[in-house]
């Protein structure tokens, strides 16, 4: 069974619930999943679909409902029954599949058919209490049960025009709804999942956008070598396996991303979410400080401080002193993997997302990036980048740097009400993009032609 | 050999390559020995260019001129190949193409149809990352135009690019045998038709749903599909939101991507201090002129008689703090400077909108080997 | 008299002012000697405030503590006043509003039809600049908040605004005798209705299609009439694009506004030979480490016994450069810091689309006048 | 006549052209105005009509037709007869009124009507060669007829689809109709005048858009006195003239916008195009230098450098020696006008539109304006404003500095085939908005709450 496509044991999938919001699950096998309001289920259940499956979870009247009188058990939601779902009520799609909600025909907007005589009096006009509905919660199983009888006790419902009931609808249906829809998880996903749960911080207020921008702009293939810096704690690493690999542990490709970071060690936390092996991970992702990098050991005081022994010396030792040998080649050959990655690599573009002050920064990365490859550099802030341009700008190594910023507005698609949704999330970022170069002798006398 | 997909080093004979003149002026060029590259700086010959790195630049001396003409030579990327094209030309620019691929997941085990082919130039960023493109084109001399092109630039020899000749929307996307196609058939398989399973869709078409109907016939049925049809009109998307409905797509959603660049330039700062002490300037010039009007007036009042006064010869402002205006070169270190942004003059601020779908055919599994998975994992 | 019409030079009893807390919280306040103003900094005597200039910071100690709480008296305007009201509600922000007014040509000479009246705070911003105002409402017990409103701002008084209670779509725009409206009609002009002779149009409804036909009644019949409708959806767009043209409405242009607002902020220059002298003082700490590894290893190859080499406590970093991470309060003058610009955190990214026309309903002049005029002027 | 909706003698207007260049014309009794290729009319022929009224030009076949090998008349464009037109083409809207060009229905979009089968060979495809066409400019006189003859020389205009005929149609149209509008040039008008003729750097870079932002957050009303720097030679003042005043001369409105300019003598050259009557102008625009602004004449020095007769001293006097008393006396009332303008009057708002170092500039002039009125300040770059509102930021007087930006966004507008403008012009501006406020001397040891 393919888990780029099916929904497979111990993985890692992202799930979306009727808010829209978003949590990511490891699936252990024969264990059970809570969403808290949303009901629980079963991972055995789920494995096998395709990704993107949405269920519905549901209980049966003869299962034992959840008591909530029972302190004990408050916190234990029951496991429910799944059935596939064939669509959930999307953000900003048809407010509602139900079928007793007419579909809106285009141009449906009459002063008649106005909100004109309905006065908003709060929640007065809606005659079930609260206690009640937390009663029918108790009692009942179905959302959709529960949102029939709010409408029935609604005394102005059905003077709300088609659009306000839609909305109205939809509102309750993510309120009482208990579905979910397993999703692969994407690069994207986890750049929402971060958003949603408020990090938009550690994303570097990143969009999905300027991330796929970046992507492409850094021309990232499966065979490069790329130079990353990644302050978003593994984000953008991960979007670039993303795009190397497609997920896939197997993948014959030899592509390598060297990862330069600022503190000691480096924070590629998120990584812990990707369904990649350790190994591959380790095969394709190295780290290095930027003080390793940019003053890397020196291979004579390398070799001078250990000399890995031949077979036969090896044969001679001493088991006890065995370990300590090993533990010195590791070191041995990790001081040679740094001199190699600092000193070694003309690397096929540099990624930097990078909070660190760019045009000392940057310039000094370019260095080892082979001529004619892309340099894309990410900031929350357009005045950073134009800064650092400024200061490429007068490096004749740096090729035409440029500003570039791309903004996603997306629109509500209930047809006959077709408009830009009336509020997003600002920020995103900018990018700078330019091309290593190599100035030829002549220039440094003359004055660019450009 | 692909000039696209490897990572090459040095410029060599036969090479496909960039030649960077200016940043709205970048050319195509084979490396031929003996030939030369004709610009208005001057004439660069290809000799020069071979062995050197990519990325190097090139200098020629300007005929009859001290100075020195310079280009550089690129490796074709996608998004370099886009900028090079001319711009009247239909393009999917990168802003839009960058998202279209973030949002289908482009990755190496995509399969992806892409209708149409247009100007190839979506083609080359969709082959650098995915699986398989399958590129359909209904008008008969852009299919030959860029199928040469495709051949060309190794996109071909590379082997996850094909390109059909086909009106989608009336014919699908099935490709067979006999077919103006780069696909190869061969018999073996015991199918005359292409195993195609897509699970990534692009189109750029007029009218997207007359073409939607037909792909059930070559998504994969077990797995997620994404969709995503590019219309520069709100009918268009309306009716293909109409159309998506109907034929089970969902998670339908439609944006617009805006994309923006900016020039770094650089204002001059000029200080209020400096723009009163030129006016201190003046005055002070003119201040001799009231003086002598003053002097005059006291003694027309005392009836003294007019001397003749010297009107002295003013001196030309000396102090002038922010040079002579547009003439100062922007940068020029005798000024202090502000660094400022500026938005290119002309934006595209439309190019189309982006509807996004997904689908699912079979919501099922195979209970079969799932039972066995799951009881291999029994405790 | 108004509370916006007249600049006031200082506060005084009976004046509608607006308290100015935060850039989100700004509240309308009647000017009440011996009332008091209460917020969660404190609460601000109006006694305090009266016979200070407007523009006044107000300050009171906090209970309990020795520091002050703050607000600012501001004289309302229009702008102000948009801001004041509650997000939810429906409001034509002033990126729409002053484009709006300036596309109508709007100055002292328009006479302009508004509706609907919605939350008034548009026809706050008209009242201030056109020759009379004709705003209609249809929700009854919108026109109530509206007219009260209207009179207890002083708009009524001033003369200039009149307000209609009237679904425009069903009966138009003719204020008559019994209508339930704010204008005066005298019966000495020997006509029963209103003469509105408009000359610049805005409609905020759900269908202005149907309000379009109604409106060569109430134009002025000689003059470019200029109309903006303002709809949310663009299918509203396209119907009345189609109405527009059927009832001779030329010039049609349709727009968005797209207004953004922005933040002020600084961000820490971290530069990386800071960054690089961190993690030195880091390694210098651990070589300790490494030199004793390092002799422990000699010594284990020398076949030395390993000796009880204490292990030395490492010290914490002393060098910091960029101070503890984000508990470094912006723009602490001990760090530098760069000058950038956010963007606010929520955008209103639309708000409605724009749709402009003009129409002549005469284009014609008075022959005889003209004449008249042109023999005057013969040579 | 109303000069404000009629077209009248000795006004300027705004001619907008078939190609939708624009004209500012002073309309001279019994004159002749020549549109070029577009021909010539007489402005006795206009005055009387609406502003905003669309004449065709034409042609009898009796009239002496241009004669253009007559090199001595080919300059000489000879003055057509006029008929008005119900609707000129506009610019995104309908391609063309032509009966013969069936109007687009919604979706029209059917592969079999693309353009499949048509393939671009430039000028080939029109089998009229511009010698033919030059020769029925010639001798035709009606644009209409021309383009008649083209289209049936056109050999692929019928593979064409609808949309790319009208497209072709339109453009034809431009080229060849001979008409025009005659608008009020209001201050758009004469932004839009300054754009078109290339003249975005006077202009500041600014858009409508972001003009009339500024007259709205500036609170601009008839009444008010406002101190402003405009360094678009007059662009802005006109925008608050017209706001005030709507182009009436006998407007009893009192207020009064005082430019403080940055040369020794103001810039205000645009006003000329305005129909303002130079007492009016005088009456209400007072122009001071920066350096008499903030450094203003000392008033005993000028009352002792000079002080006023009384009428039976001025009676005594020598005629020959009036005319210097006069002299002397002008500018004794200037330098006390300046000294009012520079100390005694309390502004009810500072808009400024200038280039020079406006964290220096503007504080200085924020010192006399009332306190809750606003301040507006237009540049061409953010970054620009983002300097200024740091530095009005810690300066108590001055209330929540924020940058805004605004920007429209047009569209086509044919019925199903609506989208944005595929490109537009960049820039347009940026506006600082704050207010000026008089800090409590608490403040002065205190933490603002804000």
């Amino acid at each position: 069974m393919d888990p780029l496509t099916k929904i497979a044991y111990d993985n890692h999938v992202l799930l979306r619930l009727p808010s829209n919001n978003l949590k990511i699950c490891e699936l252990k096998p024969n264990s059970d999943i809570s969403l808290g309001k949303f009901g629980a289920f079963r991972v055995n259940d789920i494995i096998g679909y395709p990704l993107g499956t949405t269920f519905e979870i549901y209980y049966d009247q003869t299962e034992e409902a959840p008591d909530r009188s029972d302190k004990s058990k408050v916190n234990k939601i029951p496991v429910g029954k799944l059935r596939i779902l064939e669509e959930r009520a999307s953000a900003n799609g048809p407010a509602s599949e139900d079928e007793n909600t007419p579909q809106p025909e285009l141009q449906t907007f009459e002063s008649s058919e106005s909100n004109k005589n309905l006065i908003n009096i709060g929640n007065k006009i809606q005659k079930l209490t609260m206690e009640e509905i937390e009663e029918l919660k108790k009692q009942s199983v179905s959302g959709e049960q529960i949102i029939s009888k709010m409408i029935e006790a609604h005394g102005g419902f059905h003077q709300k025009t088609v659009y306000s009931q839609e909305k109205y609808l939809k509102r309750k249906k993510q309120k009482f709804a208990k579905y979910f829809t397993v999703e692969y998880l994407s690069s994207t996903g986890l750049l929402h999942y971060l958003i949603e749960k408020g990090d938009v911080v550690r994303a570097m207020d990143m969009s999905q956008e300027t991330m796929g921008m970046m992507l492409n702009l850094g021309n990232i293939r499966s065979n490069g070598t790329y130079l990353c810096v990644d302050e978003t704690g593994g984000l953008l690493v991960y979007a670039l396996l993303e795009r190397m690999y497609g997920g896939d542990n197997e993948s014959p490709a030899t592509g390598k991303i060297v990862v330069v970071h600022e503190n000691e060690h480096p924070n590629l936390d998120l990584l812990k979410f990707s369904n990649y092996s350790e190994e591959f991970i380790e095969r394709h992702v190295k780290t290095i400080s930027i003080l390793d990098y940019f003053e890397p050991p020196i291979i004579e005081e390398v070799r001078e401080a250990f000399t890995p022994m031949t077979d036969e010396q090896l044969k001679e030792m001493k088991s006890n002193k065995k370990g300590a040998y090993y533990r010195r080649l590791k070191w041995y050959h990790n001081q040679l993997d740094i001199i190699a990655l600092a000193t070694e690599i003309q690397y096929d573009g540099l990624i930097v997302a990078s909070t660190l002050h760019l045009p000392t920064f940057v310039p000094r990365l370019g260095e080892k990036v082979h001529g004619s490859r892309p340099i894309v550099c990410y900031s929350q802030f357009k005045e950073t980048l134009l800064e650092l341009s400024h200061a490429l700008y007068s490096d004749y190594r740096f090729l035409a740097p440029s500003i570039v910023e791309t903004r996603c507005r997306p629109y509500q698609t209930i047809r006959g009400r077709l408009h830009p949704l009336m509020t997003m999330r600002g920020g995103g970022g900018y990018i700078m993009w330019c091309h290593k170069v190599i100035p030829a002798q002549e220039d440094i006398m003359n004055v660019k032609v450009q | 050999m692909s000039h696209f997909s490897e990572y090459k080093d040095t410029i060599q004979p036969g090479d496909l390559a960039l030649v960077w003149i200016t940043r709205d002026n970048i050319k195509p060029l084979t490396i031929t020995p003996g030939e030369a590259f004709n610009t208005r700086y001057g004439s660069f010959p290809h000799d020069d260019m071979i062995g050197k790195p990519y990325g190097s630049q090139i200098a020629v001396r300007t005929k009859g001129s001290d100075r020195f003409g310079f280009i550089h030579v690129l490796q074709p990327t996608p998004e370099l190949w886009t900028l090079s094209l001319p711009h009247r030309t239909q393009i999917v620019y990168t802003p839009d193409s960058s998202y279209i691929m973030q949002r289908l997941q482009c990755g190496p085990k995509s399969r992806v149809i892409e209708a149409g082919t247009g100007s190839g130039s979506f083609s080359h960023a969709f082959a650098r990352s995915v699986g398989h493109l399958f590129s359909y084109e209904f008008h008969e001399v852009r299919y030959e135009q860029a199928r040469k092109e495709f051949e060309e630039h190794g996109l071909l020899a590379d082997g996850n690019v094909t390109i059909t000749h086909r009106d989608v929307c009336l014919d699908g996307f099935t490709i067979k045998t006999g077919d103006k196609t780069t696909f190869k058939l061969d018999g073996t398989s015991g199918r005359d038709s292409a195993e195609i399973g897509a699970d990534a869709i692009f189109l750029d078409l007029p009218a997207p749903w007359d073409a939607i109907p037909h792909l059930d016939d070559v998504i994969t049925p077990d797995a997620k599909v994404r969709l995503c049809c590019f219309s520069p009109c709100i009918e268009q998307v309306d009716k293909t939101l109409e159309v998506l409905e109907k034929f089970g797509w969902t998670d339908v959603e439609m944006v617009e991507i805006q994309g923006r660049q900016y020039e770094s330039r650089r204002q001059m700062v000029r200080r209020l201090d400096d723009a009163l002490e030129r006016l201190r300037d003046v005055r002070q010039r003119k201040q001799q002129g009231v003086e002598r009007r003053k002097r005059m007036y006291s003694k027309l009042l005392n009836n003294e008689e007019e001397t003749s006064d010297v009107r002295p010869t003013t001196t030309k402002a000396q102090f002038n703090p922010f040079g002579k205006g547009s003439r100062v070169k922007e940068g020029d270190t005798n000024f202090q400077w502000k660094e400022v942004s500026k938005i290119e003059p002309e934006i595209k601020s439309h190019t189309s909108y982006l509807t996004f779908a997904s689908k699912i055919m079979k919501k099922e599994r195979n209970e079969e080997l799932t039972a066995q998975i799951i009881e291999q994992h029994k405790y």
